[in-house]
């Protein structure tokens, strides 16, 4: 008797068009939001926040990214690492030239470098579809990549080759580089995830989200409805690797603290990504949560959580049953359940809209 | 509905003129020529293959013939962007559905409305401002027509678990909110029984009295083409047969040879 | 629902679960970044024995260091940055009192923690190659060399094969290297001696993707009439290297690995071809030396290793024996400077600043002829100590030259504007805080 | 700068021809291989139309099937027997488990679940025979080795022994393959199947079957392919991107064509090693790793069918 719609009346259209129309959905939210925002930082240690929820909301936002344009828009990019690597070198470049301006603006701001990168490598989506296209997202993921190493502008000529996030202070209290604390990172990383999960569901609740998922679902008839394709794609594109884009400058500026481009944002990552929305939902925002939960605490937990509860397992071991337990997922997944973890959710939900009384 | 065109009734509205489209070495239309009048229901009917769908994906756009031209109201142009056949206000619905299938009832509708909507990206972010406004508006007039079509129960429900029969309303709900002036519709009633295809015929004799739109259909069901359309043109392997009233057609020696077959 | 609590309780079993092990008084806590899988595992898991094996035997024979038991952990990195950072970030709450990262990558990242979380990284001649100057990286150590070091080492050792360094001019000299900032390092050093002994620098850069697939590469090297190549490989890129220079018919012993490229795995890949192939080294090989025997006799008797018996000796596991070696007497000088036995990080730190490995201690260990004394100073956590040329002959590696200073001059200077340069660009980076050691 | 793009490589060219010549055979070589991973993927492709992106990753999980068998003694002929019999199990194992399961599903939810499969065998294959890197057996198989020296166009051109007889074996697959399709009764059925799943079922032709066959036909493949590349550099995981070129190389080739697919292989082998060589150096070279994807993108903006399919014609 928990989660009922029953008795909750819309009298107005805008009432009936909020993102979450159940009170209990709100309500679920708000709690949700609380134990982000007050619970996880009073509780977690800082190895917990440092290694479990900064790096689970930096892939949520890429995951996020990746789900607009494969999810909602039908694109498969596999250029999703190159795209969040943009991101993380235009937000080191921007904070290297403007020191003095917030970082958190400079991390919000690389996104729109990413977003033209990210369009430039879409236009070949007017012509080439599926398959085809991935292939067109692996050239941009090959060829930036290269680009990341081979252009020393890009890192500042440092002899590492690799990104050194400096101290950037907001308001006295170190936000990146190594003095920062894990909360601090925490707090600003959850505050970017916040706003940026509204927007976007701002967007794909309205006419521009309606334009992708119908380009996804009938690219044809949607072009005859007088939905332009290029103009969506590339706008689904842009969007989505904005949100790549912010996501690498949080990696390298909240999560890693600097890094190589060649290790980072390598194929492997636009992998990881790709399966975390296949896993937790193609075309829903909260399967991105899910999704970057369950692979990035996969294989921490075998890492960390197992030895730690007195189960030895070789570092090499659980690297190798990661392997087996991602890829068994995700076969089982598309068989179960295609749309993921998020389908399971609604299932969830509409089963306690039932409960006590199925029948 | 807002009135735009600038026609009058039984003023011509679209005109085809030796059209001829071809695939390769396939000839899919033949020096085709005819007109649609403001206002009229206009069939297109022929055989399999005969390229009345051809003709249909050639008047708005989604197909470029190699020759001939097509003039709708009064500009003649060869070549032209499906969009922008949909922004003067051509609208279809298609032969084997093609809507939106993991989107609700209302959001398939919606999208036919995406045209009219001009708030930019900026309020779309915060949902907020102008784009809620809008939203609202555009909400209010998609229900009109949910209304209209008698589809008030699935609304929120996906279009790709309803049946055939409401999926084909949904189709032509959605080309509805567009506020077409051509509305181009691909067999409505293929697969239906006949209580399903009395009310669609009842929707689109009340779309054309209503709204004043007019329509280009394809049918098989010759009954169904015979009552409803004003006019009708016969195609038979990409080309003209025949053209006229229904009862012209009727009478029409080479209609009925496609129909019933001769020996060649 | 469930699934929430499922995973909610996950979460709380990593969460409670970092700062966990029970330590016992008298034992120190060392941390072994390692890998055992990923395409750089061909190299890792030999290093990985070994530098577990003789922390193992000192567990075995003498019950740790100084009386304190060696809580050895492996945390698997695969070489790969951000499971390397996990690694660092899981054992930081432990308490660790050194920490290997051993990836240039990974090194790279906790550069900046480690003062911080005031835990010395001994970055065994890898990492960054700045970091050697302690006066701004008091917590970074890299002995006994530099990549600089080795690849001025590499210059002298083709002098000697020519005649003299005079005779270098004029020759082309290619350094085939991975595409990444491991295998960038040597190039600032090679361009400024290429300079100054008037050679030509060709540059042979790898893609890590392309590792296993150097045709054109090694095509480009014929076409450049390449006299010298230096290789700065790593994992899988080093055996295809060698392969390819057999192949094209490359004069082996003019094919100079750094130190790193010179596997056994690596030759052996070259068959009888590789005959010649030669390696920088600053250990010895094979497992005549008392140390050895000890590891045999204390670890794998007991059947406490993961390598097998035949791989003892061979030259990356016997790299692994010294990077924990040099471990080992860090914790040890520590001991000496505080008299505790339970030393902290910090007094690790402390140690290898005064770490002073002597002939007689060399010896003490077993070490007579494995390896050359290393001293560091507060000011140089580096050493730039001896390096050495070894060479394949077919079935191991043999030592083929005499222990050769780096050059020093064109090297120290280099690391000291580097380490400004880092210093400037990290702005805000902390001035050293951290007293020198009296000379212990 | 114009000159050094648009002349200079050609002057190169002219100026060492020996150099030009085993440039191609290099990529000759290499198209091979690429063209062998894409031939693995046409089969699939044809027979179940599913876009297998673990082809790759079978091609190393069969070369270290062998190496790894070999490495615990079993004498190398028996070894390639054995590992002949797991890909017959993976071929069945992913009939049952993968592909009867999401039969009927969009090719896309297949495609993606070829992912999880590429992650399953790097495991399993990293779990049982360990994650370093193997070197091939490629003696103990009686393959040739050592080099050609050809004194041609005043210097030199090596030509590996084990090159040419990847060129060989390669080429004898291929026309085995076209015997069994042209001549077979199951090849006819696989034919048909190609063309129409329906149309098969109709004249009782089992989809499982075929299934079983052709992913089987690309396990054979595979380790073929993986022989051969083990025999140039080593087995090890490392190589999955390498194989990743086999995709471009199907963008030229198109899905369906094993014509379609060598000569893919090909253009994109010797394209890349021409550009790496001849025109890296412009850019600091390690070119390699991203030409062939761009060459495969120019000529998807070109001729969106590749080389030898039908024009696309979009109906609705």
């Amino acid at each position: 008797m928990l989660y009922r719609e029953s008795g909750q009346f819309k009298k107005t259209y805008s009432a009936d068009m909020q993102v979450f129309p159940l009170r209990e959905d709100r309500t679920g939210i708000a709690v949700i939001l609380f134990i982000a925002a007050v619970v996880i930082p009073l509780t977690g240690s800082n190895f917990f926040l440092s290694t479990v929820m900064i790096p689970f909301l930096v892939f949520a936002l890429a995951a996020m990214g990746l789900n607009i344009v494969t999810g909602y828009t039908g694109l498969i990019s596999l250029g999703t690492g190159a795209f969040m690597g943009v991101g993380a070198y235009a937000c080191y470049k921007l904070t290297t030239y403007f020191p003095d301006v917030p970082i958190v603006i400079w991390i919000l701001a690389s996104g729109v470098f990413s977003a033209a990168i990210g369009a430039l490598f879409g236009l070949p989506s007017l012509r080439i579809k599926g398959f085809y296209l991935a292939v067109a997202t692996l050239a941009a993921q090959f060829f930036l990549e290269w680009c990341f190493v081979r252009i020393p502008w890009l890192f500042n000529y440092n002899a590492s080759g690799a990104i050194e996030v400096p101290t950037r202070w907001i308001a006295g209290i170190p936000v990146t580089g190594p003095n920062a604390t894990p909360m601090t990172r925490y707090y600003v990383i959850l505050f970017i995830v916040v706003l940026m999960t509204w927007i976007a569901s701002n967007v794909l609740h309205g006419r521009i989200g309606r334009s992708f998922m119908a380009v996804r679902d009938m690219d044809i008839a949607a072009e005859l409805m007088g939905i332009r394709l290029l103009r969506t794609k590339l706008l689904a594109f842009a969007m989505s690797s904005f949100y790549c884009g912010v996501a690498g400058a949080t990696m390298m500026f909240l999560w890693y603290g600097g890094g190589e481009a060649s290790d980072a944002f390598n194929i492997n990552q636009s992998f990881i990504i790709l399966f975390m929305v296949i896993i937790g939902g193609l075309g829903s925002l909260i399967g991105c949560f899910f999704g970057a939960a369950l692979l990035h605490i996969i294989p921490v937990m075998l890492k960390f959580g197992l030895p730690a509860i007195g189960i030895p397992l070789a570092g090499a071991t659980a690297e190798h049953i990661t392997y087996l337990l991602v890829g068994g997922l995700i076969i089982l997944f598309l068989i179960l359940e295609p749309h993921g973890l998020a389908r399971l959710w609604q299932i969830g939900k509409q089963k306690l809209r039932t409960w006590p009384f199925p029948y | 509905m807002a009135e735009t065109s600038t026609l009058s009734p039984g003023e011509i509205m679209l005109k085809v003129e030796n059209v001829s489209l071809r695939f390769g070495g396939v000839k899919a239309i033949t020096d085709v020529s005819f007109d649609i009048q403001k206002g009229e229901i206009r069939a297109i009917i022929g055989p399999n293959g005969a390229g009345k769908t051809s003709m249909l994906n050639v008047i708005n756009g989604f197909y470029h013939p190699q020759d001939g031209t097509i003039t709708y109201k009064g500009a003649t142009r060869a070549k032209m962007k499906p969009y922008v056949a949909a922004s003067q206000g051509i609208a279809r619905t298609f032969q084997n559905v093609a809507l939106f299938k993991g989107m609700s009832t209302l959001d398939n509708i919606m999208v036919g409305r995406t045209l009219k909507m001009k708030s930019n990206f900026f309020w779309q972010v915060f949902r907020h401002g102008p784009a809620m406004t809008e939203e609202i508006a555009h909400r209010r007039h998609v229900e009109e027509i949910i209304d209209f079509l008698e589809i008030e129960h699935i609304r929120k429900v996906p279009v790709g678990k309803l049946p055939y029969g409401l999926q084909k309303r949904v189709e032509l709900g959605r080309a509805l909110a567009m506020e077409p002036e051509l509305l181009l519709l691909d067999e409505p009633m293929a697969g239906m029984n006949l209580e399903e295809k009395e009310d669609m015929c009842r929707f689109i004799l009340d779309v054309k009295e209503q709204y004043g739109t007019t329509i280009a259909l394809i049918e098989h069901d010759m009954g169904v083409v015979m009552d409803l359309s004003d006019r009708v043109v016969v195609l038979e392997y990409g080309r003209k047969i025949a053209d006229g009233t229904p009862d012209e057609v009727k009478a029409n020696q080479a209609v009925i040879d496609a129909y019933l077959g001769v020996a060649h | 629902m469930k699934k929430t609590l499922g995973l909610a309780a996950l979460a709380a079993a990593i969460a409670g679960a970092a700062p966990m092990p029970a330590f016992a008084q008298d034992s120190v806590y060392v941390p072994l970044l390692t890998y055992r899988t990923g395409p750089f595992s061909g190299s890792g898991v030999h290093i990985a024995n070994g530098m577990r094996d003789y922390l193992e035997m000192l567990n075995q024979r003498d019950g740790g260091i100084g009386g304190a038991k060696i809580l050895i952990e492996e945390c698997e990195t695969g070489y790969d940055t951000k499971k390397g950072v996990e690694c660092y970030e899981s054992v930081k709450a432990k308490n660790p009192v050194i920490v290997n990262p051993y990836s240039t990558g990974i090194t790279l990242q906790i550069i900046p923690k480690a003062a911080v979380d005031k835990i010395p990284v001994l970055s065994m001649a890898y990492g960054l190659s700045a970091s050697a100057d302690g006066e701004n990286f008091p917590w970074i150590f890299n002995p006994p060399a530099t990549y600089w070091d080795g690849a001025s080492v590499f210059v002298k050792h083709m002098a000697q094969v020519e005649g003299g360094l005079d005779k270098l001019k004029g020759k082309t000299v290619g350094l085939i290297h991975l595409d990444a900032p491991f295998g960038k390092e040597p190039i600032p050093v090679l361009e400024a001696l290429a300079k100054e002994y008037g050679f030509n620098l060709k540059l042979y850069p790898v893609p890590a993707a392309q590792m296993q697939n150097q045709g054109s590469t090694w095509l480009a090297i014929r076409r450049d009439r390449v006299d010298w190549i230096y290789n700065q490989g790593w994992g899988a890129m080093n055996p295809t290297a060698v392969k390819e220079a057999v192949k094209n018919g490359f004069p082996m012993d003019r094919l100079v690995g750094v130190w790193w490229a010179g596997g056994d795995d690596d030759a052996r890949a070259g068959e009888a071809g590789a005959k010649g192939y030669k390696t920088l080294n600053f250990h010895n090989t094979g497992a005549s030396f008392p140390v050895m025997q000890d590891i045999l006799k204390h670890v794998f008797d007991k059947n406490l290793s993961q390598a097998k018996r035949e791989q003892v000796g061979e030259n990356l596991y016997n790299r692994g024996v010294y990077n924990s070696m040099l471990i080992a007497e860090a914790i040890r000088t520590a001991q000496k400077i505080t008299g505790k036995k339970a030393v902290t990080g910090e007094d690790v730190r402390r140690g290898l600043e005064a770490l002073n490995i002597t002939e007689a201690r060399l010896k003490e260990m077993g070490m007579e002829g494995f390896a050359n004394p290393v001293k560091l100073s507060c000011n140089d956590h580096n050493g730039h100590n001896k390096v050495f040329v070894s060479q394949w002959d077919g079935t191991k590696y043999v030592k083929a030259s005499d222990w050769m200073d780096p050059i020093k001059s064109i090297v120290r200077p280099l690391i000291e504007a580097e380490a400004k340069d880092f210093v400037s660009k990290n702005t805000g980076w902390p001035k050293r805080s951290e007293a020198c050691e009296k000379a212990a | 700068m114009l000159y050094n793009v648009l002349i200079d490589p050609f002057v190169q060219m002219a100026g060492a021809p020996d150099l030009f010549v085993q440039t191609i055979w290099e990529g000759l070589v290499a198209g091979v291989l690429y063209a062998l991973i894409a031939l693995g993927f046409v089969l699939i492709f044809k027979a179940s139309g599913v876009f297998n992106f673990a082809q790759g990753m079978m091609v190393v999980f069969a070369a270290l099937t062998l190496v790894g068998l070999h490495e615990k003694g079993v004498p190398a002929w028996a070894a390639l027997l054995l590992t002949l019999g797991v890909m017959a199990i993976l071929a069945i194992a992913v009939e049952r488990v993968v592909l009867r399961p999401l039969v009927n599903q969009p090719d896309i939810i297949l495609f993606m679940a070829t992912f999880g499969l590429t992650f399953i065998i790097i495991g399993l294959g990293e779990f049982i025979f360990g994650g370093e890197p193997k070197q091939m057996i490629a003696e103990e198989l009686g393959l040739p080795q050592g080099t050609m020296r050809f004194d041609v166009l005043g210097g030199k051109v090596l030509i590996q022994k084990i090159d040419v007889a990847a060129a060989v074996i390669a080429s004898l697959m291929i026309a085995a393959l076209a015997l069994f399709f042209q001549y077979t009764r199951i090849g006819r059925a696989l034919r048909a199947v190609a063309d129409s799943h329906k149309a098969a079922l109709s004249v009782g032709i089992s989809l499982n079957q075929i299934w079983v066959i052709v992913w089987f036909a690309a396990g054979i493949v595979a380790l073929i392919t993986g022989i051969m590349w083990g025999a140039r550099s080593d087995v090890s995981f490392a190589l999955q991107v390498i194989a990743l070129k086999a995709l471009p190389v199907l963008i030229l080739g198109g899905f369906t064509s094993i014509p379609g697919a060598i000569v893919g292989g090909l253009i994109i082998g010797i394209g890349e090693k021409l550009a790496e060589f001849y025109w890296g150096p412009l850019v600091g070279g390690g070119i390699e790793n991203w030409v062939a994807f761009v060459i495969a993108l120019i000529f998807l903006m070109v001729r969106p069918q590749g080389l030898f399919g039908d024009k696309i014609i979009e109906r609705i």
